[in-house]
């Protein structure tokens, strides 16, 4: 039989090229930011600002949630518009544990958390009973959000609700859940949400090397959370997610069950959304329902869309080109940034289709094509 | 046709022969007082697939009306009639895309096809070519045949999953059958017409399903190449059961080797069965069908 | 340097945006204003105007850009609670300065922050008292409504047990609360409508921030509510909110601050002048047509002013000096009294009015405080905070 | 009547049509015969303005409409079966039948032939486009190419899907049509008995050239059809 | 004892007026400590004085001011010193006269005691709704029974009876209270409801038969204000269901059928909410007498303005998009973001005030506790209205025939000889202008501001979702049936707790229903 050349895309995870990528990303994050923020003194040219160090780790955050949704969006074809919940849900776990770290140190000078002391609640509600415990509130991080995805993702895919119906009622889930965070009632302090942390793990939290070590966990998680979300699109579960996103019921009538798949991702890309949100909550310093609010959860799509579906690297890359564009225009045109930003949403729409990735293939593909 | 691909098919059928043997003298007659395994059809009786009083409508058009089939195992089944006559309907009732007002489908003589969903009913080995090609246009045409390729179906198993070698030849034989070898790595959806029609029937290959539906396999394709499909099928014939739908009868002809039962259906229900040149002959089907 | 920075954070732009734009355009006159007299300590101030647009944890990142990246010398902003909140561990970490310019539901003292908005004593209280009183209409029964955060839920708490102590009965008050940005209120002032019908003169206080207000005053009006039946008292609709409303069947509804624009004395009509001139000059969109003055801005104008002063007593932009030097602070406000930052507590001493809506949308002041009112930010009505000294920890 | 030539087309970097030349008459079917992925469809759909030709013209009645839209190309004549029927799925049987009279004036009657030729689409009126099965829709893709009556009909693989009995009632339909003389008739067909009964005129094309043509009458002793059995 | 007062006045203008309000009387009423001047009121009032109730007309209408004890009184273009005929130049520094609510109460009190014996039945029954409001007691009852014999209209002598029957009940007359209580039944005020709960409280009445008589009419009374609350939740949900409707209608046309998920939906309907603005601006400074019919120009220009907002926005981004449904999201986003800021630009980020126009404000009294606000009529008939209008183009014009089919598949229309590019335009405008209906009539009950789009974005996919994508009747049914709904929620559960019960009903019914509530079926839903 004559050779076929059949090369499936599995193989390596990374070429030689991506590994190092990944590499000289990790010396960046875990050497290199803090000798250049702790070490190398202010006012020296390449000081790296408590700002600087604040706000990259909560673009990495966001980024991390811009993969999440490359896995449910990009490539299984599921566009949640709910993915600021389970990012906020991960954020009240950790925030949580923070507000019982402040002890007696808030406002009222009180065991309980600000909040509850003026609403006149005198005792813990049941629902924080062990939210002292770090380990427990960050196993509830992880559990919450997922099984809340579990649950919803089961009885969502197993009707078969598909493209806008389910990008709807992942929004209403989310609407609902702001809603019901923004009743004082429910104990997860209102409007407010939490802030004033001053503690974590008994470190406050402040301290400009917690915050450097925050930042490194930040880091390390993205680029950790990358190479799984690359291991699992390259492997043949990937291609299947894809199928689906082509032809559902093809898939099906070849014998694979979408439900299991859909809900295995979706799970997956929540658990990832809810780390960012803990992550997030002690370096902003503050969890709110606006995170759950629709806008908050299109805006994770739009990363994705602005960087690149299907490609991972992309939505990571439109993350912190969206996020530090806005930071950039807020600061340089206060009054006209959202001038800027609906028209840059516009232009990557009409004149790059396959995001700021599909730019620079084209770039790397003309070059081939001159070099040819 | 191609000296290599005569060879391939070649090899193709006598291997499927050598096995079909292999099932005769082992499996025919010992599978008296087998114990069956759960899920597994039962082919014993030596009935594929039943459909009995299947009746479907559509807002109170009745699309199949009582309709009652058997195909046996090994058989090849060809199924004319009109447009509209419900023949993909049908096909839509046994994959569990569409469920029937009434009547009962089984698989084997045990399992009721109406209570699986649509993927158990594939696993359990049934296979399906649809009538408009349907592939996954963004994947490449590699990575169809990859994802129809018989294995493990469970999420787990295909994040872990790589392909073996003898499954890689397996691809590219059937590349090579499809006529696509050259088009392996191209992206499924820029394929033209006929090739996605190929492409399709390449993954029905790949799945190697008991029971292969095939609904107009043929439509869009050369006469030669239709010839080809036919040798195909026949080579398939045995050891798996196949109904294939089609409206060229050259075609129907070739498959049936004149001999063969074929089943006409009209306003959802058989309107003849018998020898592809008893039913020409029926003046009914002639009326409602062929035209004179 | 040669200039000094200061950081103006108002939202520009989302749900906020129709209250702060104002106060940013006001602090960047109010700098202008001074730096035409010469600056401070000789130098010109420099204002950093950042957008958190609406969003709390953004405010906090701004908050951090302002000091860490701009070092501004002082800040000036917020509206929300929650979004002072939300900057709060910021100031208190960089040891850093805050402006807040609006009225608020106390419980709370930060060394880093100024209060030049009303505590809950200078504005709640007083206004319930005159719905109270004969000629506010001897009110026996209160409807306290606000939108669901923590400003109108401590504010009702404290009204609660004010009310409680005036001997009005629980059953007596219904307290009812929206999410921010509701806008469909028939039913709740059917509930209204239906809880006055049942006894005896009823008011409503109105918490409602934002958005709300203007749906919520449409359907007041057009289910024929009239104040000489149920006037409502609002603590979060000044001149600006009502910019947005058709008056006419509003009239004799009231609002409770500590200035209003119709107030009439020379410094307030300086001051509206100096508005609409500035509004005039740089095209402000809406205050270019009919500028309008309000609580927050004159706060706000203050609050600068007071700054000024305090830099110049420390001649230095020193956190901890400043601080010191605001002690005391006295500064003729539009409002018609010579505010006086308090010595230790970081609030104002401010007179309260109490305005009636007239059909132009400015109000008629029917009543006032003789003179400025201490501020009682942990108010005394709540059990708790007996003993709570009004004095800002230092650290 | 239509008149194409030096007619170039690519998908991307691929090249698809290499260069065609050849004519259509007023009364005569053409026939375009190819294997799979030839680029049959390809050339229709430059005719019909669907895709962009990169060079070459196409001439109608001596004019160039190789830059019109597709709708323009529509009113000066055009119809068009394409591949894959393509009908509006969420449209009744009827209003399927009114977007095939778009460029004729308002209220336009659907002709009655029309229900003659197919008689299903009277009795499924009012069903929905998507509903009807695969052979009635591309009944249904045929009589809305029909309806405005188009000087130049073209049908990509008409009989795929339909039952033999109106099979041959389209062949009658397309003779009919073509031996009235005022419609050019461009056909793409793989089932070659079908083609060979109604060219007037047949082209073979291979990789997107013209490798063979000739007259209908000629198809069978100029060896077409072993030369699409290569 | 305010009414007691007013019972005089209305007594001593029974008999021909004699006295004449002289300037100190009205100095007295228009300046000086709130009680002083009612008492004055009252002896101005006591003396039946001719010239009193046009003066206090003129206090409650903002139409007089003081100086120094001078009191001015405008009379059309005329200024008159009050209580002479004394044309005078109003002085510069003339201030408003205040009227806090107790002040204004008095005056209103005045005026309507007085309106009672008025020879028109309108006025007559504007006076007795006054008084409705009014806690009444025994001394009033000569007053009463005196408009009670001299009123000629049935319907307005059945209230002035029932008013009459209010005051009885607390008679010491046992026969009377019996009657009286006989009579309330007929009442359907909220607050009989609660004088005879009082009534009932024990120990209160202790006659058995005026007792079940009281139960009686309290059941009564109750099962009408039951009604009056059943039809108020419903009006109400069928009000904000009508809103629903509009916000959702454009979109339906813009999603549904054309598949672009328009985000900037809600910026089309503030557009159209702005335009309003403008045309009510227009009429206020050039039209200012037919100001109360801006709003019919303001109709068709909102949904002229948004139309072509909406044409340029689908020439220039969104005809670059169709197929590409995700795509629009991303476009249509940003498209929102500079909508908003161009009109914080341009028109400021405050909101701007639409007034209602005189016949869309106030409300008719349906029932005693149920009013039914005007705007709200006139919303949920311009609502239907337009669905008519639109089901009409989408099913019965060519156009529409033209617009659905170019959006299931444009090549093909393309094909069969539709000028796609222009359908699309025409489409699109079409949707964005009834967003800007919705604008228009959303300015009638809520805020207009740069921020009016983002309230009602969400709200409109829910609606056009549940109700099923493409699906116009459903659309409808979502519309009022999440209204309803919300509303009779709200009643028990509150405002968040309704929305968000709202919320999962609608998660839970698309798991019953994937494909909305009016699925497209069969095999034309896949296509
Ligand atoms: N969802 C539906 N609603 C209404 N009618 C339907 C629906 N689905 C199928 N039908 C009708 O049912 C009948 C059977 O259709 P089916 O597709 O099974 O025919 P077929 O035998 O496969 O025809 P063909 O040879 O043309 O493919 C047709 O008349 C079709 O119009
Ligand atoms: N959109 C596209 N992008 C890239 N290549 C395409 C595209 N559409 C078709 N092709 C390629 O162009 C070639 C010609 O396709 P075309 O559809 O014209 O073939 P055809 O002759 O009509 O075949 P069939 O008989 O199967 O319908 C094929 O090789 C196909 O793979
Ligand atoms: N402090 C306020 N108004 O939130
Ligand atoms: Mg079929
Ligand atoms: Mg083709």
């Amino acid at each position: 039989m004559t050779s076929l050349n059949l090369t499936p895309r599995r193989g390596l995870l990374l070429g030689p090229k991506g590994w190092a990528a990944v590499m000289a990303a990790a010396v960046t994050v875990t050497v290199l930011a803090p000798l250049l923020n702790l070490v190398v003194p202010e006012g020296h040219a390449f000081h790296l600002s408590d700002y600087a160090v604040a706000l990259i780790g909560k673009i990495m955050c966001y980024a991390i949630c811009a993969l999440a949704m490359d896995l449910i969006w990009g490539y299984t074809g599921i566009l949640s518009l709910g993915h600021g919940l389970f990012f906020a849900l991960g954020g009240y776990g950790m925030g949580m544990y923070l507000m019982r770290q402040i002890g007696r140190d808030g406002n009222y000078k009180s065991d309980l958390p600000d909040f509850m002391v003026f609403l006149d609640w005198k005792a813990l509600p049941w629902h924080w009973t062990f939210s002292d415990s770090f380990l427990f509130q960050m196993a509830m991080v992880v559990l919450v959000p997922g099984l809340l995805a579990l649950v919803f993702g089961f009885f969502a895919f197993r009707s078969r609700i598909k493209g806008v119906y389910f990008s709807i009622i992942t929004q209403a889930m989310t609407f609902a859940a702001m809603l019901l965070f923004f009743r004082n009632e429910t104990g997860f302090g209102g409007n407010n949400g939490f802030t004033d942390f001053k503690r974590i793990l008994g470190v406050p939290i402040a301290l400009p090397e917690t915050r450097m070590v925050l930042f490194v966990l930040t880091g390390l998680t993205l680029i950790g959370f990358y190479l799984m979300a690359r291991w699992i699109v390259h492997s043949k579960f990937g291609r299947v997610l894809q199928a689906i996103r082509d032809a559902e019921s093809r898939v099906m009538f070849t014998g694979y069950d979408p439900l299991a798949y859909k809900l295995a991702i979706w799970t997956l890309s929540a658990v990832m959304c809810a780390v960012a949100g803990a992550l997030y909550v002690p370096q902003v310093g503050i969890i709110n329902p606006g995170e759950m609010s629709a806008a908050a959860s299109i805006e994770i799509a739009i990363w994705a869309a602005v960087g690149g579906r299907a490609t991972l690297i992309g939505p990571i890359l439109g993350a912190f080109f969206v996020n530090g564009a806005k930071s950039w225009f807020t600061q340089v045109f206060p009054e006209f940034w959202l001038y800027f930003l609906g028209a840059l949403f516009i232009a990557v729409t009409l004149f790059l289709p396959q995001g700021i990735v599909g730019l620079f293939d084209k770039f790397s593909s003309k070059k081939k094509e001159t070099r040819a | 046709m191609t000296p290599d691909l005569m060879e391939s098919m070649h090899e193709v059928r006598e291997r499927h022969e050598a096995r079909a043997q292999q099932a005769g003298a082992s499996g025919g007659d010992a599978s008296f007082g087998r114990l069956l395994q759960a899920g597994q059809p039962d082919f014993t009786q030596g009935v594929a697939l039943y459909l009995d009083d299947i009746t479907v409508s559509f807002d109170g058009f009745r699309a199949l009306n009582k309709l009652s089939l058997a195909i046996n195992v090994g058989e090849l089944r060809c199924i004319i009639g009109p447009n509209g006559a419900g023949k993909t309907t049908m096909m839509d009732v046994i994959t569990g895309k569409t469920r029937p007002d009434a009547g009962k489908a089984s698989f084997g003589s045990t399992i009721d096809l109406l209570r699986l969903r649509e993927n158990e009913i594939a696993q359990i080995g049934i296979g399906r070519k649809f009538q408009k090609p349907t592939v996954y246009e963004q994947l490449s045409v590699f990575e169809n045949l990859e994802l129809a390729l018989k294995a493990d179906r469970r999420a787990r198993a295909s994040l872990f999953h790589r392909l073996s070698g003898e499954q890689l030849d397996r691809i590219g034989e059937i590349l090579q059958l499809i006529h696509l070898k050259g088009e392996a790595q191209r992206t499924a959806g820029l394929l033209s017409h006929g090739q996605k029609q190929w492409l399709e029937i390449g993954m029905l290959l790949m799945q190697d399903p008991k029971l292969l539906l095939l609904d107009e396999p043929v439509a869009g394709m050369t006469d030669e190449e239709t010839e080809r499909t036919a040798e195909l099928f026949l080579s398939l014939e045995g050891q798996h059961s196949l109904v294939v739908v089609e409206h060229d009868m050259k075609f129907v002809d070739q498959l049936t080797e004149g001999r063969k039962k074929v089943t006409v259906l009209h306003e959802g229900s058989v309107l003849a069965e018998g020898r592809l040149a008893e039913v020409q002959a029926n003046e009914k089907v002639v009326e409602v069908y062929l035209g004179r | 340097a040669d200039t000094i920075k200061v950081g103006i954070l108002h939202s520009l732009s989302g749900t906020m945006a129709i209250s702060e734009t104002v106060l940013k355009d006001v602090a960047l006159m109010t700098i202008d204003e001074i730096n035409a007299k010469g600056g401070v300590l000789g130098k010109k101030l420099e204002p950093v105007v950042v957008d958190p647009a609406s969003n709390w944890p953004l405010f906090a990142e701004k908050a951090k850009q302002l000091i860490d990246q701009d070092k501004v010398s002082v800040v000036f902003g917020c509206w929300t609670s929650v979004s002072r909140k939300s900057v709060l561990p910021v100031f208190e970490e960089k040891n850093s300065l805050l402006f807040y310019p609006v009225q608020y539901e106390g419980e709370e003292l930060s060394k880093n922050v100024f209060y030049t908005g009303a505590a809950p004593n200078q504005q709640a209280i007083p206004a319930v008292e005159y719905l109270m009183s004969k000629d506010g209409g001897s009110a026996k029964r209160f409807v306290l409504l606000g939108t669901d955060y923590v400003y109108p839920r401590t504010t009702n708490k404290i009204l609660r047990a004010f009310l409680k102590s005036k001997g009005v009965a629980d059953a007596d008050i219904m307290e009812e609360y929206t999410p921010f940005g509701h806008s469909d209120y028939q039913s709740i002032i059917a509930k209204i409508k239906k809880f006055s019908s049942e006894g005896k003169k009823t008011a409503v206080v109105s918490t409602i921030n934002g958005d709300s207000n203007v749906p919520f005053y449409k359907e007041l009006g057009n289910q024929g509510l009239k104040a000489t039946d149920v006037p409502v008292v609002a603590f979060s609709v000044g001149e600006e909110e009502l910019r947005g409303v058709d008056t006419k069947p509003l009239v004799g509804h009231l609002a409770a601050w500590n200035y209003f624009m119709s107030i009439k004395n020379p410094t307030n009509a300086a001051f509206i002048k100096q508005w609409s001139d500035y509004a005039k000059a740089k095209g402000i969109a809406g205050h270019k047509d009919k500028p309008l003055t309000n609580d927050p801005m004159e706060a706000t104008y203050i609050g600068i002013h007071m700054w000024k002063q305090a830099v110049e007593k420390a001649k230095s932009t020193d956190t901890d000096k400043v601080i010191a030097a605001m002690a005391g602070q006295t500064f003729k406000a539009p409002g018609g009294f010579t505010s006086t930052m308090d010595k230790e507590n970081h609030h104002l001493h401010k007179p309260v009015f109490i305005g009636e809506v007239k059909a132009d949308g400015q109000f008629n002041v029917v009543w006032k405080t003789p003179g400025p009112v201490v501020a009682d930010p942990w108010s005394d009505y709540i059990a708790e905070n007996k003993g709570k000294k009004n004095v800002p920890e230092k650290k | 009547m239509l008149k194409v030539s030096g007619l170039h087309q690519y998908y991307g970097g691929s090249h698809i049509l290499r260069g065609l030349d050849f004519e259509a008459k007023l009364g005569e079917v053409t026939v375009v015969l190819g294997r799979n992925g030839v680029g049959k469809t390809t050339l229709l759909k430059s005719l019909m303005g669907v895709v962009p030709i990169r060079s070459g013209a196409v001439l109608l009645d001596g004019a160039d409409i190789s830059k019109d839209t597709s709708y323009d190309r529509v009113r000066k004549g055009l119809g068009y079966v394409p591949q894959g029927r393509e009908i509006f799925g969420r449209l009744t049987v009827e209003e399927n039948l009114r977007m095939g009279l778009a460029s004729r004036p308002a209220r336009t009657p659907i002709p009655a032939e029309l229900f003659e030729l197919f008689p299903i689409l009277k009795q499924f009126m009012h069903r929905r486009g998507g509903d009807l099965s695969g052979g009635q829709q591309q009944q249904l893709a045929i009589a809305r190419a029909l309806a405005p009556g188009p000087k130049l009909l073209i049908l990509d693989e008409p009989t795929e899907g339909i039952q033999p009995s109106i099979i041959k009632d389209i062949g009658r339909v397309i003779r009919m049509l073509a031996d009235r003389g005022d419609m050019a008739i461009v056909l793409v067909e793989q089932f070659y008995d079908f083609a060979a009964e109604l060219a007037d005129q047949y082209l073979v094309m291979e990789r997107g050239e013209i490798i063979q043509r000739g007259r209908g009458r000629d198809m069978e002793a100029e060896g077409v059809r072993q030369l699409m059995a290569i | 004892m305010k009414l007691l007062r007013t019972l005089t006045f209305a007594l001593a203008c029974l008999a021909p007026a004699v006295h004449a309000l002289t300037p100190e009387q009205a100095a007295a009423i228009a300046s000086g400590e709130t009680d002083a001047r009612i008492e004055a009121l009252n002896q101005a009032a006591a003396a039946g004085d001719a010239q009193l109730p046009g003066f206090v007309r003129a206090l409650l209408d903002g139409e007089v001011k003081v100086l120094d004890g001078r009191v001015f009184q405008m009379q059309g273009d005329k200024v008159v010193v009050a209580g002479t005929a004394q044309a005078v130049e109003l002085p510069e520094a003339a201030e408003d006269v205040v009227n806090n609510n107790r002040m204004r109460g008095a005056l209103e009190a005045a005026l309507g005691a007085l309106k009672l014996v008025s020879p028109e039945a309108k006025v007559r029954a504007e006076a007795i709704e006054e008084l409705r409001k009014q806690t009444l007691d025994e001394s009033q009852l000569p007053l009463i029974e005196k408009a009670w014999a001299a009123e000629s209209d049935a319907g307005l002598k059945s209230r002035l009876e029932l008013m009459r029957a209010t005051i009885l009940i607390s008679s010491s007359d046992v026969a009377k209270r019996l009657a009286a209580a006989q009579a309330l039944s007929a009442s359907s005020e909220p607050a009989v409801k609660s004088l005879l709960q009082e009534r009932l409280a024990p120990g209160v009445e202790t006659d058995a038969a005026v007792r079940g008589a009281l139960t009686t009419a309290l059941d009564a009374v109750e099962g009408k204000l039951a009604w009056g609350e059943r039809l108020g939740v419903l009006f109400t949900g069928a009000s904000l269901g009508s809103i629903l409707l509009l916000v959702a209608l454009g979109l339906a046309i813009t999603y549904g059928l054309m598949g672009v998920i328009n985000m900037a939906h809600g910026e089309l309907m503030m557009i159209g909410a702005y335009a309003t603005f403008v045309v009510q601006n227009l009429f206020r400074q050039y039209l200012p007498g037919a100001f109360d019919w801006y709003i019919v120009l303001a109709i068709p220009v909102s949904f002229l303005v948004s139309a072509l907002v909406g044409a340029a926005l689908e020439r220039s981004v969104i005809r670059w998009l169709y197929g590409r449904p995700l795509e629009t999201l991303l476009a249509t986003w940003g498209i929102s973001l500079v909508l908003m800021q161009g009109v914080r630009s341009l028109f400021g980020a405050q909101n701007v005030a639409v007034e209602n126009p005189a016949w869309l404000s106030g409300g008719v009294q349906v029932l005693s506790n149920l009013i039914l606000p005007y705007n709200r009529l006139a919303i949920i008939v311009f609502a239907f209205l337009v669905l008519g209008a639109v089901t009409l183009m989408i099913n019965r014009t060519r156009l529409g025939l033209f617009v659905r089919g170019v959006t299931q598949n444009r090549r093909m229309a393309a094909c069969v000889g539709i000028p796609t590019a222009r359908i699309d335009t025409y489409a699109f405008s079409l949707g964005a202008g009834i967003a800007g209906l919705a604008g228009c009539a959303l300015s009638q009950v809520g805020n207009v501001g740069p921020d009016l789009g983002q309230g009602y974005i969400v709200d409109a996919f829910m609606v056009v979702v549940t109700g099923g994508v493409g699906q116009l009747a459903g659309t409808v049914y979502a519309a009022l049936g999440l209204g309803v709904l919300n509303k009779f929620l709200e009643g028990f559960a509150g405002a968040v707790l309704a929305k968000i019960m709202v919320l999962v009903c609608i998660v839970v019914f698309i798991q019953k229903r994937p494909q909305g509530l009016f699925a497209m079926k069969g095999r034309s839903a896949e296509a």
